[in-house]
């Protein structure tokens, strides 16, 4: 089975496990198959924050269902609160 | 993104003049404007500053998205929006908004929507930093869906 | 009047500068302020400039009254409002209005309250000067009653 | 019947008649007085105006049963319109 890289950026409070996560996952996985290799990754720590989390290239937010089919810079954006 | 709109997030002081000046028009008789400053106390604890966390191009691009659907709900209306990135001391600025508009009544409110959109959709993230030297990253709202 | 509130008639420049420095304060996590510019047009007609008249004491008097009533409003809260008396250009500031609070709710409910109350209880008027070079002082709200 | 006399000071659109208006009534007169001979010293011109304006001291508006005793002086302070 081929797989792909993911270079998933980090912010706030996923900031404590460094600024990039390396994962791979298998082609054709989905938005919620990378959030659970995340999960899986940084040791069930945080599970529910990935969850509520979403995942975005550097132009949008990508949905849960989205496929990926090749490697890919990604970020992980967990709940926000600016101003 | 077009001359009725600028936003920025920046790593140096906010200003409150250059907001109002980009907003001011001599069509436009009302400026409303909001600034976040960084407060001394949260939730019964003593706040030392605040590290503001931002992913910095869909940031901007939030900013420039909220206020393009500002423009559409009030037109005939003028925004300025900063966000800091980095870390603040009590006191310092972490976000400017300035709406100018023909009358009064819509500035207000299209200020008031910015910096509720900003609170809810914009990927920023705040760390408070305590008198005992601890940290902690604040919950939010969540993007999904 | 006291520390918390700051109201002055001017003839010189307005400066939002100082009205968000005399409002900011570290227990404050919010500023919202109002500017009054004077508009290129009024009712369908081309403005050249307003000549703003006031009973300077009694318009002092009930900035002062209408912040009074507002800090008693809205705990907490923080005051700046500075009105210019004399001639104005078109895109000169007639007003300004700070309102500082803990959240950000309060700072923008008590600005428009200000804002509100002084369209209709201070004693100030407006002139209108035209381009055809003829003047007109705008209606207002009685102060009977 | 002895008089007291009224030093009114015009604001807004009575600044068209100067800058202050001297006036003299009856001593014990209301200030619904006041507007009356105000209203007859400018011809009956802007006499809707006069009554819908109120006349004050330097600290308070004075209501029209507010009954005068002295020499006083006053302002008239048509609607507002400030901001």
């Amino acid at each position: 089975m081929s797989e792909l890289s993911i270079s998933l950026k980090l912010f706030g409070s996923f900031r404590k496990f460094g600024q990039v996560l390396n994962l791979r996952v298998p082609t054709g996985s989905t938005i919620l198959t990378v959030k659970e290799k995340i999960s899986k990754t940084i040791d069930g720590q945080e599970s529910e924050l990935v969850f509520d989390s979403v995942l975005a290239d550097n132009d949008a937010i990508l949905p849960d269902t989205h496929i990926l089919n090749e490697d890919i810079k990604l970020s992980i954006l967990p709940p926000v609160c600016g101003g | 993104m077009n001359n009725l709109i600028l936003t920025e997030v920046l790593d140096t002081a906010l200003d409150i003049q250059k907001a109002y000046d980009f907003v001011a028009n001599s069509a436009n008789g009302a400026v409303n404007s909001f600034v976040g400053i960084v407060r001394n106390n949260h939730e019964g604890k003593s706040v030392t500053g605040l590290t503001y966390d931002l992913h910095t191009t869909l940031a901007k691009k939030a900013f420039d998205d909220i206020c393009q659907k500002a423009l559409e709900l009030w037109p005939e209306t003028k925004y300025y929006v900063a966000h800091y990135h980095g870390e603040l001391s009590v006191g310092g600025i972490s976000i400017i908004i300035a709406v100018s508009s023909p009358h009064r009544a819509e500035s207000f409110e299209a200020c008031r929507y910015i910096i509720e959109e900003i609170k809810t959709k914009a990927p920023v993230w705040k760390q408070e930093h305590y008198i005992d030297r601890k940290s902690e990253w604040l919950p939010g709202h969540s993007l999904n869906g």
